[in-house]
């Protein structure tokens, strides 16, 4: 059945041009129609806005990428490039057959609004004027394609720092592309795409819930089914590896930094000038706070200028006002920041108490502090009640722990999900693709 | 006084050090090589073609010591860095003449 | 003559200001005028997003820099890193000295649109309200000169890559001058300026053709000059010589695959909202189906998922849609991805088995996706005929490789184009830079 | 005094959301009103740009980051790195709570036009349509200041930069609070504030002394404070203590270059065609000029080809042309660029001959192209006489170098300003963060 | 059993390791150094000041080999590493007292 | 002839160099190593976790001279990385059986 639709949608999908040849005619005059008038013009910069936020929302997977492999020991450096090179690809292709048309239009009229199911990627109504001007939205369906096309991939590279330099590439690989072709359009739909969550009154802006601490939350339950790294753990000892490369990492948390204000500053959907500069304004003051407050509280507890919680301080501070970007006040978000700045802080070193292994932190910057972020609403604007907050964001932490945790362990069953000591010790980047990343 | 040279994965390092330690061991200079060995290396595809890295990422210790100390200096590294595995490296001994403190000039002996 | 033209062009260019400051005072009122108009404002926002993609493809310099570098061994960084810092700068005033009104303004009445020689810089009519309103285009004169300067110097990258680590300094740098400042523009115009592949029917929509097949094949004509590397083929054998850092190159295509959003999206030449938006989902399908289509391909002949062959994948894919990407359909961009991510594989083995040594891809990325990118518009979209493609990308292939081959030629007959076996060994950082990249 | 007004400006900035609870109604109609007219057209597409323009001035940071690593030993990389984390957050949050209306809001009627002491951040009147609409600017209130307090950090970056490798990490971070929150928004005033440089006919556009000079003398009177590096000048001879990673240098450089078009043009202040675009040729060819100057000017001394010259020409020549880019002539600014680019050799070469010991070329770059490109106004256009650039320049050059020799000598002589010996030779990852930057 | 440390340029570590591996000779350690030497290093320019760069990238190989191997390892060494300019390297030949393979406890000519 | 080997401080190499290098000892090679010993490492701080580097940058010098200029060159090494400071460094000398200059084939002195 969804296979029939699969094959169907994947073909229709090839040959848009042919089956939209009788319709251009009708869309070339209305669309020029449309951009004759005076509301083509919010349009056209609100369009463009979001075309540019998506393409700083690409940088960010360069960003997790670089920050990644900085992180990671350097014999396995190649495997975390071609994990983020295949994850990006992957994303964008499945949000394109399926995730897209799954996540958005939303449910029909009476549905509970828990699966989309059935909305294949049809494309013989996409090239009309009313998909191409302000009837659909503030920007055209491609652009919102494109931009929803750049956050999929996320949860799968959130994970894929969690897991890194032990875990089985093909698995992985099968693992992402569930995650991000099924799981998170599902999921994505219950509030973006209009359904039981949005009905209950849940606030998540740009998706400290829905992105972020989904996943987060399937890391997790991947590090638990996966276990530690060889070594990370010996004699009931945390021992730190520590990664082979600040300079990346610096490089992928400031790229980061840069990609959020796509990511929340595109959210907003629009170039409303009051929203979006607002949006700015609580994205950096907040990521500002949160350096500062993994700064000072890892000083505090350690009594050294700690480089990597400042940088894990960054995006603690940007996914905790992930959610309210748009309803905290500026001065509040210096707070929100503060807060999940000495979170991050707390959660990792508490993570590593429980031996959960998670090489760059994803858990606690992502999923930690994504519930901080939603529960940051409640408490800092009107814009959503603490109960609320409280079910979107153990709905979705939930739902990924538990998809991840049955998927990851059937696939641990079956192919395995972890690479042999052997070659963890020699590390992914000879044992899975026979390539090393540096050379002379 | 010997030089030993101790050839082992790098991922031993850690353990090693901390065993030489514990029975004394003071110093011991380290260097990442490259080790050429039975443990044959993987057939790697750079851009479409194939190539063998016969070339092991290994790390190399080089630790001075008294006489009386190689022994269990040396058995001390060989049971610690063995995993039984091929490509668990070598010991080497080599006889020393002098040694020197340079920040004392203290020599012989007292220079480890 | 021409030597005069430039001259004169050269203290025109310089002087502007001072032969402008009769004509200021009309401007600012007609532009004012203008700036109140309802056109105005659909104008400004191409006009900024214009820019805004000159501004990305800018970043591409950095993307084939890092590329470069990271693909070629340490003992070679400075040289390359040096001749991108040559080519950006040089490319972009020589083109304003003589590249871009060669290019651009087009050919006279009745020329044979060719050649576009005689129309030199010439400041004094350039602040117009003519050339800085909608009258000029979508987007004001300097707008259009800095948006196509930085296409200009993406030639001579190209080039620069497939040359890297045994060409001498001093020849490089005149021949990418000579190519960039003479042979772009020309071949430029023949489609862009107005010439006689335009009259042809030739469609080449961001430039498959007109920029990547042309640098390609000029790479192609300059490898065969040079010779390959030491020892790259020796006993008969293809020894692979891998780059010294997998991290530099990663960060070089993710760069690359964000400027192409300008790149292509730029080229539309306006904001409109249905082609920027089509542009970027098409730009982005078919990277991701370059690089899936190179992992799969290369997985399937060579047994292990090649992270270089992925990288090469993503740029095939963006090369391979150029040519089309406002008129190939979505779905269709992603197989046209797909097969340039196979071709790149099979035309990268392909040339080293010709004794072809390519130590980044260039003329395999760019030369030939940028012929099968080109095709690609007859073979999935009604802009052009298959005869009108192949004739324009012959055209442009030919005429690089000719120019190429001769102007090579003739340096490695008197200067010499090649280091000597002792520099090359030691390293261009040494020999020619007297530095090193990479110190304690 | 200042201090309790200091908590009450950080008390009621925290709280905004609550004092503006009651206002928030009238906001919405007003502002949705304005929406409305054909006004906010370009004021959407302005404030639009001007975000991204924050957006790319905010690159420059990890440009800087990666620069000043790059030239500096690998030994005191993620000190660097960390206090480029610290100066963009601190940056970002002291000019939230003081910096920005400090500098901004400008001089009561009748004020000497010094200091602007006073006027702390306010926030029960930020969110109304006054400050959210045209009637502010072509931008709001909050793209105000998330532009301006991007600029802010950078005074302290390039201070950073100078005294890399030696500086105590505590006595830098006070230092650098000081001037990023009293000094840089005071002399930021006199001009952009409306106070007595402006009122003097001085002509600054996007600030190559208000910004740069101010950061490269500032850096001065530190460098001369704190002494030059161990080993770098013994036996009277030059030592050159060469930069760990070119290719970081060079990632920053390019990076510094493309953020440079959103200092520059978004100092516009709106989206005017015209005026943005002018501004990015001028600035492109500005670098480019001066890249090329460099690399010719210290080929002729020097007889080889030098990539770090080459880089530091850019930035020479963005430096140069940022007082000007509006008002300088394109061809000109390629003139203003060649100097740069051949001051900034002489400068280097001139200060280490006095032993002035600066890793990575701030003073040269930034404060003496700082002053070239102030003066540069009066010779190349007629915004300004030489008579109040001189002026101008000089009292922003003298300021800082004032403010920061009085401020780093107390630190030296209250808690010293360097690291000892030892931890300069044991590098300050180590002596300082108990961190290295590259592991296994 | 001897230690042959063999200094050699390091583009010339490729052939010299194939050209040992068909003598027989299973395994060898591989360090990048930097060497100081005749050859003597460039005047290098860094930022407008000049400095001389007297170390020039070089591969270390430490090989240790049966006394009977010494000779004809080090002549192949010697002749597949000459180019017969200046800074080819040199050979060294240090006494080693004793080997033994970690993973096996084999010593002498065994653990080789 | 013996190989003197000195392991000192990074920063003192250079002087080292220049002082040995007046001494007419023409070639050494260096390796970049890190050096466990009684100047002890740092608690360093990774992520909230404390753990001990006892691994330290250091240099290692290697020169082979004749046996006559052992001791000056020591002597040498010894008095220029003298800093007075723990963790200065060592050299130690052992015996070398020949040496051969790859590009000429000579042996012995001639090769150094
Ligand atoms: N003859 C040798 N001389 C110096 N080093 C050697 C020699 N043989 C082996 N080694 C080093 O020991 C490492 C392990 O040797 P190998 O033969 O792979 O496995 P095993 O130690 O189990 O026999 C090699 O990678 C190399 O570094
Ligand atoms: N006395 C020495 N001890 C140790 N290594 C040396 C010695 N002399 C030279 N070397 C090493 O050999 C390399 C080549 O020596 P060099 O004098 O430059 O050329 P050649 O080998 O042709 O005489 C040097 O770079 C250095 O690494
Ligand atoms: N027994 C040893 N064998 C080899 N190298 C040693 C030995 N002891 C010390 N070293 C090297 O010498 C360096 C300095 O030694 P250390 O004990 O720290 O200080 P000091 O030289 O002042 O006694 C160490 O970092 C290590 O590289």
């Amino acid at each position: 059945m969804w296979f029939k639709g699969l094959t169907l949608g994947l073909l229709a999908f090839c040959f848009t041009n042919n089956i939209l040849a009788g319709g251009v005619e009708t869309f070339d005059s209305d669309y020029a129609a449309f951009m004759e008038t005076s509301g083509s013009s919010f349009f056209t910069v609100s369009n463009l806005w979001l075309l540019l936020a998506a393409a700083l929302v690409f940088t960010m997977h360069l960003g997790f990428a670089t920050l990644e492999s900085g992180l990671s020991r350097s014999k396995n450096t190649v495997n975390i490039l071609f994990k983020n090179v295949f994850i990006i690809s992957m994303g964008i292709i499945t949000y394109a057959l399926y995730g897209f048309n799954a996540m958005y239009p939303g449910f029909a009229e009476g549905s509970a609004g828990i699966f989309a199911l059935g909305s294949w990627f049809n494309p013989a109504d996409i090239v009309t004027a009313a998909n191409m001007t302000a009837e659909y939205a503030d920007y055209t369906w491609y652009t919102d394609f494109i931009f929803q096309a750049m956050f999929a991939a996320t949860a799968a590279t959130i994970v894929s720092g969690a897991v890194a330099e032990r875990v089985k590439l093909s698995s992985f690989m099968i693992f992402a592309t569930l995650l991000v072709a099924f799981a998170y359009p599902t999921a994505g739909s219950w509030q973006w795409g209009g359904g039981w969550l949005s009905a209950a009154g849940f606030y998540d802006f740009a998706g400290s819930s829905i992105v972020h601490a989904f996943g987060g939350f399937a890391a997790l339950a991947c590090v638990i089914v996966l276990g530690p790294r060889l070594g990370k753990y010996s004699d009931g000892k945390v021992k730190p590896i520590p990664g082979h490369s600040m300079p990346l990492a610096a490089i992928g948390v400031f790229l980061l930094f840069l990609g959020w204000f796509g990511f929340n500053g595109g959210s907003v959907l629009n170039a409303d000038p009051y929203l979006v500069s607002l949006v700015f304004c609580t994205t950096a003051l907040a990521a500002s706070g949160g350096a500062l407050g993994s700064i000072l509280f890892s000083y505090f507890l350690l009594k050294k200028p700690d480089l990597s919680m400042g940088l894990n301080g960054f995006l603690a501070g940007l996914v905790g006002i992930t959610a309210g970007a748009d309803v905290i006040a500026p001065g509040e978000s210096i707070i929100v920041g503060l807060i999940a700045g000495a979170i991050v802080v707390l959660s990792i070193i508490f993570l590593d108490g429980l031996k959960i292994d998670d090489p760059v932190g994803a858990i606690s910057v992502h999923g930690i502090c994504g519930i901080w972020g939603t529960l940051a609403v409640a408490l800092f604007s009107d814009a959503a009640t603490i109960g609320a907050q409280l079910t979107g964001t153990l709905a979705y932490s939930a739902f990924a722990f538990l998809f991840s945790l049955i998927v990851f362990s059937v696939l641990k069953f079956t192919i395995g999900v972890r690479v042999s000591e052997k070659e963890e010790e020699e590390g992914l980047d000879y044992s899975e693709h026979g390539q090393s990343a540096y050379n002379i | 006084m010997k030089l030993i040279k101790a050839i082992i994965k790098p991922f031993k390092l850690e353990e090693v050090k901390e065993a030489l330690s514990e029975l004394g061991i003071d110093g011991m200079t380290v260097t990442e090589v490259k080790g050429y060995g039975r443990q044959k290396g993987h057939t790697e595809i750079y851009r479409g073609s194939e190539y063998t890295v016969d070339f092991l990422p290994k790390v190399l210790l080089e630790i001075v010591v008294d006489d009386s100390e190689v022994e269990k200096t040396t058995e001390t590294i060989i049971s610690v860095a063995k995993t039984g595995k091929i490509g668990d490296g070598k010991v080497f001994v080599l006889p020393v003449e002098s040694a020197t403190r340079i920040r004392t000039d203290e020599t012989g002996a007292e220079a480890l």
